[in-house]
C-alpha cells in the first residue's frame, strides 16, 4: 500500500478514497489492548487507512460490547475488526455486516461463526500451560500453587485458568493448585488477594498471576507480605513485571505479541478489502520470558510497556 | 367583617391567576425538558451523516431498553426518597433465572418470562421489606442486595453464560420485529409500552400518589393513615419487575444470561433517572422526564461513537454534556 | 359520670374523656395522671405553658404515641388508638401543631390524601378530586387555590390546609393544636366562625391556644394544664382570662413591658427606598431607627415577610435602595446581611429556623458559630455552650439539658430556640417574623422585656406579627402594609385596632371609600379567574 | 412563690440526672459501635487460626488505606447531605498527575506530592462550584466529573500507566515503614493521622459545624447568616484533598498510577460512610463511624479469603453481613 502517513487520524467525514477500519475490541483501558491499539495504528499509518479502536471497560460488558458493534457498522467502515467477548451476542451483527459485504477479522480469541475471513488470536489456554509448565519446573514438580486470575466469567479468563490447571492436573502430581481467585485484575485488589492467601497458606511455594494487574498485584502482594521464595509467574508484559524480572521477585511471565495482533489484524483487513485470500487462522503466538532471556532482541521486540 | 371580605376576595383572585398562568408554564417547561435532547441531537445529526438514519435510529432506541426499563422501577424508588442499586446485578441474576426457568427447567418461554419478571419482584420485596420494615437505609439495604445478586448470578449459574438456543423465540422478545420486515425490535415496543403504563401509574394511580406523598414527607402521610410500611415495600416490589423484565430483555439481546454482568448498569439507570429532574430527596419526578434521561445518555454515547471521537475523549465530553444540559435545564426552570 | 346509651342525650356520657394519663420521654415527664373531658357540642380549650404536655396528650388521642398509663373513652367507650389511622376511623381528627403536609403535592392532593376518589376501577379522577376539594375551600371561605402546591404557600396557608384537611374527614371530635399561631386576625375570625359551624350535638372541639383573648370568643370551657398536671377546668363565661393565666404559670402576672415613647429624634440606621420584588412588593418604603421597635402589621400575604426576606437578601430585589448608617449597601444573601449585623428570624420555624435533627445547643449557637470560633477556625465550644446554657436559662426553654434533639421540644420551645439563636449573636437590627408564634403568655412577657431590653440598649428591631395587640403594644411606630405596598405608617399613640385594619385592607387600586360595598357581597374565594394580574392596576 | 420554685428545683434536678444518663448512654453507644465489627472480627479469628496473626492485620488495616482515605473526606460531603461519586477515578486522575509531577516534570518528590494532593482539591473544587453556584445536583455533578476524570486520566497518561522508578522515596510513602525493621506500612500511619485530623476537624472547626449544619437544614443555615455556597464549595474542595492523598498513596503502593483504575472505589467508599451511620440526607455523621465501616468491609473482604469461602459466595455472604450489621446496630440505637 502507499506510505502516507497521520492516516489514523480520527477525524468524521474522513475521504471516500481512504479505506476505514472500525476496531471493537473487549477492552480499551487495560495495557494489553493499548498494544494491540498501537499496533493496529502502526500498521494502518503504514497501509494508508485510517482506524478506530473502542472496548468495554470490563469484559463483563456483553451489551455494551454490542452497542458498540452496532455503531461501528453504522459508520459503514471498510472492514471490521472484532474480539468477542460472547460471539453468540454478536452473531446477529455479524450477518448484518456480512450482508453490508463488510469483511470481519477477528482477533485476540476466536468468535464462534464463520462469518470472519480470519483470527489473528493467541491460543490462551496453550500460553497458560506453558506458563503451568514453567512453574512446575522452578518448583521441582511439587508444592502448593495459587492462583490470581482477573475474571471468572470472560473468555481469556476461564481459558488462562482452565489451560493452567489442566495442565497441572496432567502433568504435575505433586503439585497442589487452591481453589483460584478473581482480583477483577485489580492491582490493589489483586495484592490483597495474594496477601490473604500468603496468611491462609503459609507453605505457598508459586502463585500464577492471569493476566497484567493479577501478576503485578501478586508481585506487590508478595512484596508487601515480607515472605521470600515464592515463585511467581506472570502473564502479558509491564514495565512492573519486568522490573519484577529483573530483580528476581518475579521467575518469568508470558507474554503474548499484542503489537502483533493488532498489525495482524490491520493486515488481514486491508487484505479482505482488496479481496485477497487469507488462512483461517493468524497465530500470533506467547513466548516464555524470563531473567535468561529477557535482554534477548527476539523477546524485547515482544514487550510492551 | 365587610373589608375583610373584599381581602379575601381579592386575594383568592390573585391566587387563582396565579395558578392558570402557572398551569401555562408548566406545560411549556415540559415541552421544554426535550431542549437538551434535542439539541444534542441535532449536534450529531449535523457532525455525522450516519448519525441521522433510520437504522442508527434504531440502534439508539434499541441501546436505550435496558438501561430505560431499569430507570422507569427506580424512578418510584427514587420518587420515594429511596435508592435502589441492586438494579444492575439484580438484572443479571434475573437473567440467569430466566436461563435456568427456560433452558435448564424446561418451562414454556412465557412461563420462563413471567416468572423471570416475578424473580424480579422478589428481589424488590426483598429489598422493601428491609427497607420499609427492618428501617435499613436504602443506600446500604440495595447495595448489600446487589452484592447478593452478583453473587448468586455466578454461584446459580456456575460462572458460565447460559444460552437460549434452543428456547425458539426467546430471542426474539428483543430482537425480533412486530411488523414483519421493518426492522423495529421489540424491546423498543416494549420499552415503549412499559414506559407509558408506568407514567399512567405513577400520575393516576394510588401507588403513584402515595410514592409522591411518601417521598416528600414520609411522616406526614403516616400521619394521613396511609400505610407507608406496605406502600414502601408495594412500591420496591413494584420496581423489581423492572429489573425482572430488564433481565429478560438483555438476555435475549443477547441470545444468552450473562452472570457476571450488571455492575455499573445502576448508575447509568439513577443517572438517566436523576438527568430526568427527580430530585433524589424524594417527591419530584416523571416518567417522561426519565425517558428523555435514558435517551440523552445513549445519544450521546452513541453520537460519540458514530462522530469517531477517540475513546478516551468520550468519557470528559460525557460528562461535560451531562453537566451543561443539567445545568441548561436548571437554568430554565429558574426563569 | 351518669351511665346512659352512649350518645342519644345530652347529659349523658362525655363525648371524649381522658383518665389517669402518663407518658415518659427520655429524661422528661411529658405527663402525669392527665385528665380531660370533652363534652357533647363543646369547644373546650386547653391552655399550659410551653412544654406543659398539651401536644404530647393530643399525640396520645390520635395513636401517635402511646400512653405509659391512663384510659381513653369515647362516647363512653374505652379506645385505644396505636397508628394514626384507626383515631380517624374513630372520628378523631387531628391539625398538628408543626405541619404535616406533603410539600410536593397540591393543596387538593393534600387534602384527600388516601381517600382520592377515582375514575373507573384503578385510576384516580384529579378533576374530581380538585372539584371536592374546591368544594371544600369554598364552604370553609378559605382562600386556597386547590391546585397550588403546598410547599409554594405561606406559613398561613398550610395552616389552612391542614384545617381544611382535618375537617374533610368525618370528624366527630376535631383537635386544634394551635390553629391560630401563624393566622391574622381576620383570618381567625373566619376559623372560628368554621368551628361554630362545625360544632353540633354529636360533635367537640378541643382547642389549644396560646392566645389568651381569643378563648373568651371561642371556647365555652377551659382545662388549665401544668407541667403534665392537670389543674382546672372552668367556664370561660365565669372566669376572668386573669385567673387562667394564673392557673397556668402558678403565680400572677404583673408585668406589662411597653416600650418608651417614640423616640424621633434617634438616628435612622436603616432606610429602605422603593423596594419591589417580582413576585409581590411594590415600591416599600420605610425607616427605622436606632433603638426603634418597628412593627410590621398586614393581612396575611401582605408582604410583610417578603420585605424581611428582601432585607436579608434571602430574595431577590427588583428595584429599590437599602441604606445602613447613610450608606447604601447591597445585601446579597443573608451571610451579607449578618455580616452587616441584620439579622432575621423567619416565620416558619420549621423549614427556615430550626436544625431539627440537631442539639439545643447546635441551634442557638449556629448564627455565633464563626465570631465564638479561633482565627484557625476551632470553635470555642464551652463558650457557645455558656452562651445556650444561659439563654436556655433565661428564655426558660424547658429540656433536659442543651444536648436534647430540637425535634424533642415542644412547640413553643422550638420557637424560644430560634429566638436564642438570634438573641446570642449581637445583631444592631433584628427582624423577627412572627417571634412569639406558639409561645406562651407568661413567656411572651419575658421576651417583651427582652425587646425592650434590646431597643433600650440601642438595638433596632422590626416585629413583624399577625397578633395585632401585640403589634400595638410593642412598637413604636408600626408600618401596615396591603397587596405588597405600605399603605399606612402609625404612631405608637395613634394606632389602634380600627386604624390598623384600615389601612391593612386599604387595596391601593381602589378607593378606600368603596371597600364597604364591595365587601358587602357574599364572598367567592373560589371566584373564576379574572385576567387581571395582582396589584397591576396601580403598578404604573 | 413556693410552688414555682419546688418546681424549678424538681426541673432543674431532673435535668441534671437526665442530662447525666443520656451522656452516659451516648459514650456506651459509641463504644458498642464497634459491635459489629468485633464479632465479625471474633468470628473470623475462632475460623480460621491464620485470621489473627501480625501480619494479617497489617494485612488488613494496609487494605483499608485507599477506600478508608476516600471514605473519610466523602464522610464530611455526604453530611452536608450531598455526595461525591468523583472520588475513584479523581483518584486515578490525581494518581496519574503525580507520575506527571514526579516522573515527567521531575519535581521533587515532596513537591509532587503535595501537587498532586492539591490537584484533588482542584477537582472537589470544581464539584463544590457546581453544586453550589451553579446549583447542580451533586450525584450529577459529581458523577459528571466522574466521567470527566476518567476520561482525563487516560488522556493524559496516554492509556498507560506512570511508573516510579527513579523516584526515590515515592513508594515508600505507602509501602515503608516509620520504624525500621518493624514491618507497619506507613500508609497505614498516614491513615491513622488523617482520620484523627479530620475526627478534629469535623467536631471542633467551624467547618464541621457548618457541614453538620448545612446537611440538617439548608435554609436555615443560610437564613442564620452563614455563606452556605461558600462553605459547600470549602467542604467539597477539602474532601478532594482526600482524593488526592488516596491518588498518592496508592500509586505509591502499586509504584505506578494506573490510569484506569479508580472505578468502583467510590460506592466502595460511600458504603463505608454509610455503614458507619453516617445518614445520605446529611446533617448525621462521624469519622470514627466511618473508620469502622471501612474495617467491616475489609475485615470482611479479608476473612472471607482467609477461610477459604469460594469466591463467587463471597458476595453473596458480605452482602447479607453488612445487611445484619447494619441492622444489629439499627436495633441497638433503638433500645
Ligand atoms: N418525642 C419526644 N421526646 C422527648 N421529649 C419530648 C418529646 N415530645 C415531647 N417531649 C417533651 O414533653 C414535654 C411536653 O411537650 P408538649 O409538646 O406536649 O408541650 P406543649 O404543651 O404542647 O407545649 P407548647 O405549648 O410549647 O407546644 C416537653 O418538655 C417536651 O420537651
Ligand atoms: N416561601 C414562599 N414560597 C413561595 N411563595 C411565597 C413564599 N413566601 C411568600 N410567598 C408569596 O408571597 C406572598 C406574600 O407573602 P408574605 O409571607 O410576604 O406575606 P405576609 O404579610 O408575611 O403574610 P403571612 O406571613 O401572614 O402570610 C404570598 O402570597 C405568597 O404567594
Ligand atoms: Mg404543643
Ligand atoms: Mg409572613
Amino acid at each position: 500500500g502507499s506510505s502516507s502517513s497521520g492516516g489514523s487520524s480520527s477525524s468524521g467525514g474522513g475521504s471516500s478514497s481512504q479505506p476505514y477500519i472500525a476496531i471493537v475490541s473487549k477492552g480499551f483501558q487495560q495495557e494489553f489492548w493499548q498494544a494491540v491499539k498501537k499496533g493496529a495504528e502502526q500498521e494502518a499509518a503504514k497501509e494508508g487507512a485510517r482506524i478506530t479502536f473502542v472496548g468495554p471497560p470490563t469484559e463483563a460488558d456483553v451489551e455494551q460490547q454490542i452497542n458498540m458493534l452496532t455503531d461501528a457498522l453504522a459508520k459503514k467502515p471498510s472492514a471490521l475488526g472484532f474480539a468477542a467477548l460472547d460471539s453468540k451476542a454478536a452473531a446477529a451483527l455479524l450477518d448484518q455486516a456480512k450482508s453490508q459485504k463488510i469483511p470481519v477479522v477477528a482477533f485476540d480469541s476466536g468468535v464462534a461463526s464463520d462469518i470472519p475471513v480470519t483470527t489473528a488470536a493467541t491460543d490462551n489456554k496453550a500460553a497458560a500451560a506453558e506458563a503451568a509448565t514453567h512453574m512446575a519446573a522452578l518448583l521441582g514438580g511439587k508444592g502448593t500453587v495459587a492462583m490470581v486470575v482477573h475474571d471468572q466469567t470472560s473468555r481469556s479468563g476461564i481459558d488462562r485458568r482452565d489451560g493452567f490447571m489442566e495442565w497441572m492436573k496432567a502433568n504435575a502430581p505433586g503439585i497442589t493448585v487452591l481453589a483460584p481467585q478473581y482480583g477483577g485484575g485489580d492491582q490493589a485488589k489483586s495484592a490483597d488477594i495474594t496477601k490473604s492467601i500468603i496468611a491462609s497458606h503459609p507453605d505457598i511455594a508459586g502463585i500464577f498471576g492471569s493476566n497484567e494487574g493479577s501478576a503485578v498485584g501478586a508481585i506487590k502482594g508478595v512484596q508487601e507480605s515480607g515472605k521470600h521464595g515464592i515463585t511467581i509467574v506472570g502473564f502479558d508484559s509491564t514495565k512492573a513485571q519486568i522490573d519484577a524480572i529483573k530483580s528476581g521477585v518475579e521467575a518469568g511471565a508470558i507474554t503474548q505479541n499484542p503489537i502483533a495482533i493488532g498489525e495482524q489484524l490491520v493486515k488481514a483487513a486491508m487484505k479482505a478489502i482488496r479481496g485477497e485470500s487469507l488462512p483461517k487462522f493468524i497465530n500470533t503466538g506467547f513466548y516464555w520470558y524470563d531473567k535468561s532471556n529477557i535482554d534477548d532482541p527476539k523477546i524485547q521486540a515482544l514487550l510492551y510497556q | 367583617m365587610a373589608t375583610l371580605m373584599a381581602t379575601l376576595k381579592t386575594s383568592a383572585q390573585r391566587l387563582v391567576t396565579g395558578g392558570v398562568s402557572s398551569a401555562v408554564k408548566d406545560r411549556l417547561q415540559q415541552s421544554l425538558a426535550f431542549a437538551s435532547l434535542i439539541v444534542i441531537f441535532a449536534f450529531f445529526s449535523f457532525a455525522s451523516p450516519d448519525f441521522f438514519t433510520y437504522s442508527n435510529i434504531t440502534a439508539i432506541l434499541f441501546s436505550t431498553v435496558v438501561i430505560g426499563t431499569l430507570a422507569l422501577g427506580t424512578t418510584f424508588v427514587i420518587i420515594t426518597g429511596g435508592i435502589d442499586l441492586s438494579i444492575g446485578t439484580g438484572m443479571a441474576l434475573c437473567a440467569v433465572m430466566s436461563g435456568v426457568f427456560i433452558v435448564n427447567i424446561r418451562l414454556p418461554v412465557g412461563v420462563g418470562v413471567l416468572s423471570a419478571i416475578l424473580f424480579g419482584g422478589l428481589i424488590g420485596l426483598v429489598n422493601g421489606f428491609n427497607v420499609a420494615v427492618l428501617k435499613i437505609p436504602p443506600f446500604i439495604a440495595t447495595l448489600a442486595m446487589m452484592l447478593v445478586a452478583q453473587g448468586l448470578a455466578l454461584v446459580i449459574s456456575h460462572s458460565t453464560p447460559i444460552y437460549f438456543n434452543d428456547a425458539s423465540g426467546y430471542v426474539a422478545i428483543s430482537t425480533g420485529n412486530l411488523i414483519p420486515g421493518v426492522n423495529f425490535p421489540n424491546a423498543v415496543v416494549i420499552l415503549a409500552v412499559v414506559a407509558v403504563v408506568s407514567a399512567v401509574l405513577l400520575k393516576k394511580t394510588v401507588l403513584g400518589r402515595f410514592a409522591y406523598s411518601i417521598g416528600s414527607n414520609e411522616e406526614a402521610t403516616a400521619l394521613s393513615g396511609i400505610n407507608v410500611r406496605k406502600w414502601k415495600i408495594i412500591v420496591y416490589a413494584f420496581a423489581g419487575l423492572f429489573i425482572g423484565l430488564a433481565g429478560v430483555m438483555i438476555s435475549a439481546r443477547l441470545g444468552s444470561a450473562q452472570p457476571a454482568t450488571g455492575m455499573g448498569y445502576e448508575l447509568q439507570a439513577i443517572a438517566a433517572v436523576v438527568i430526568g429532574g427527580t430530585s433524589l430527596s424524594g417527591g419530584k419526578g416523571s416518567i417522561v422526564g426519565t425517558v428523555i434521561g435514558a435517551l440523552i445518555i445513549s445519544v450521546l454515547n452513541n453520537g460519540l461513537q458514530i462522530t469517531s471521537i477517540p475513546q478516551e475523549w468520550q468519557n470528559v465530553i460525557l460528562g461535560g454534556v451531562i453537566l451543561i444540559a443539567v445545568y441548561a435545564d436548571i437554568i430554565r426552570k429558574r426563569t | 359520670m351518669t351511665t346512659t346509651v352512649a350518645g342519644q342525650t345530652l347529659t349523658g356520657a362525655p363525648l371524649l374523656e381522658v383518665e389517669g394519663v402518663s407518658k415518659s420521654f427520655p429524661g422528661v415527664k411529658a405527663l402525669s395522671d392527665m385528665r380531660l373531658d370533652l363534652r357533647r357540642g363543646e369547644v373546650l380549650a386547653l391552655v399550659g405553658e410551653n412544654g406543659a404536655g398539651k401536644s404530647t396528650l393530643m399525640k396520645l388521642l390520635s395513636g401517635i404515641y402511646t400512653a405509659d398509663a391512663g384510659q381513653f373513652r369515647l362516647n363512653g367507650r374505652p379506645f385505644h388508638a396505636t397508628k394514626p389511622k384507626q383515631a380517624l376511623e374513630l372520628g378523631i381528627s387531628i391539625i398538628h401543631q408543626d405541619f404535616n403536609l406533603m410539600p410536593h403535592l397540591t393543596v387538593a392532593q393534600n387534602i384527600f390524601i388516601g381517600r382520592e376518589p377515582s375514575a373507573g376501577r384503578f385510576l384516580l379522577s384529579e378533576r374530581e378530586l380538585n372539584a371536592k376539594a374546591k368544594d371544600l375551600v369554598a364552604r370553609l371561605q378559605l382562600p386556597l387555590n386547590v391546585k397550588q402546591l403546598v410547599g409554594n404557600l405561606t406559613v398561613a396557608k398550610q395552616q389552612m390546609v391542614e384545617i381544611a384537611k382535618a375537617l374533610s374527614y368525618d370528624a366527630k371530635v376535631l383537635i386544634m393544636d394551635e390553629p391560630t399561631a401563624a393566622l391574622n386576625y381576620a383570618e381567625v375570625a373566619t376559623l372560628h366562625e368554621v368551628i361554630r359551624r362545625f360544632v353540633r350535638e354529636d360533635t367537640g372541639v378541643i382547642y389549644i391556644s396560646h392566645r389568651i383573648d381569643e378563648l373568651k370568643a371561642i371556647a365555652d370551657r377551659i382545662t388549665v394544664i401544668r407541667d403534665g398536671k392537670y389543674v382546672d377546668t372552668v367556664d370561660t363565661q365565669a372566669t376572668s382570662m386573669k385567673e387562667v393565666i394564673s392557673m397556668m404559670v402558678g403565680r400572677t402576672l404583673t408585668s406589662d413591658a411597653r416600650p418608651e415613647g417614640v423616640r424621633s429624634d434617634r438616628e435612622v440606621l436603616l432606610s429602605v427606598r422603593g423596594l419591589s420584588t417580582k413576585s409581590l412588593l411594590k415600591d416599600v418604603s420605610f425607616e427605622l431607627r436606632k433603638g426603634e421597635i418597628l412593627g410590621f402589621a398586614g393581612l396575611m400575604g401582605a408582604g410583610r415577610t417578603e420585605v424581611a426576606r428582601a432585607l436579608v437578601g434571602a430574595d431577590k430585589i427588583d428595584t429599590g435602595t437599602i441604606e445602613l448608617r447613610g450608606k447604601t449597601v447591597k445585601i446579597a444573601n443573608p451571610a451579607v446581611a449578618a455580616k452587616h449585623r441584620i439579622g432575621y428570624l423567619s416565620e416558619d420555624r420549621k423549614h427556615f429556623g430550626l436544625l431539627l435533627e440537631q442539639d439545643v445547643n447546635a441551634n442557638i449557637a449556629l448564627s455565633s458559630v464563626s465570631e465564638l470560633s479561633t482565627k484557625l477556625g476551632f470553635v470555642k465550644d464551652r463558650a457557645l455552650r455558656a452562651k445556650s446554657e444561659e439563654y436556655v436559662t433565661s428564655l426558660k426553654i424547658k429540656t433536659p439539658s442543651i444536648n436534647q434533639t430540637t425535634k424533642n421540644l415542644s412547640g413553643g420551645n422550638q420557637q424560644k430556640v430560634v429566638m436564642a439563636k438570634w438573641l446570642v449573636k449581637d445583631c444592631d437590627i433584628l427582624i423577627f417574623d412572627e417571634p412569639t408564634r406558639g409561645i406562651d403568655v407568661g413567656a411572651k412577657e419575658e421576651i417583651y422585656g427582652l425587646l425592650n431590653e434590646l431597643a433600650a440598649q440601642g438595638k433596632s428591631i422590626i416585629m413583624i406579627s399577625s397578633e395585632l395587640p401585640e403589634v400595638l403594644r410593642m412598637s413604636h411606630r408600626i408600618v401596615v402594609m396591603c397587596e405588597g405596598r405600605v399603605t399606612g405608617l402609625l404612631d405608637a399613640d395613634e394606632a389602634a385596632q380600627e386604624n390598623v385594619m384600615h389601612y391593612a385592607t386599604l387595596r391601593p387600586d381602589e378607593n378606600p371609600a368603596d371597600a364597604p360595598e364591595l365587601g358587602a357581597e357574599p364572598p367567592r374565594p373560589e371566584a373564576e379567574p379574572t385576567p387581571e394580574q395582582p396589584g397591576r392596576g396601580a403598578g404604573e
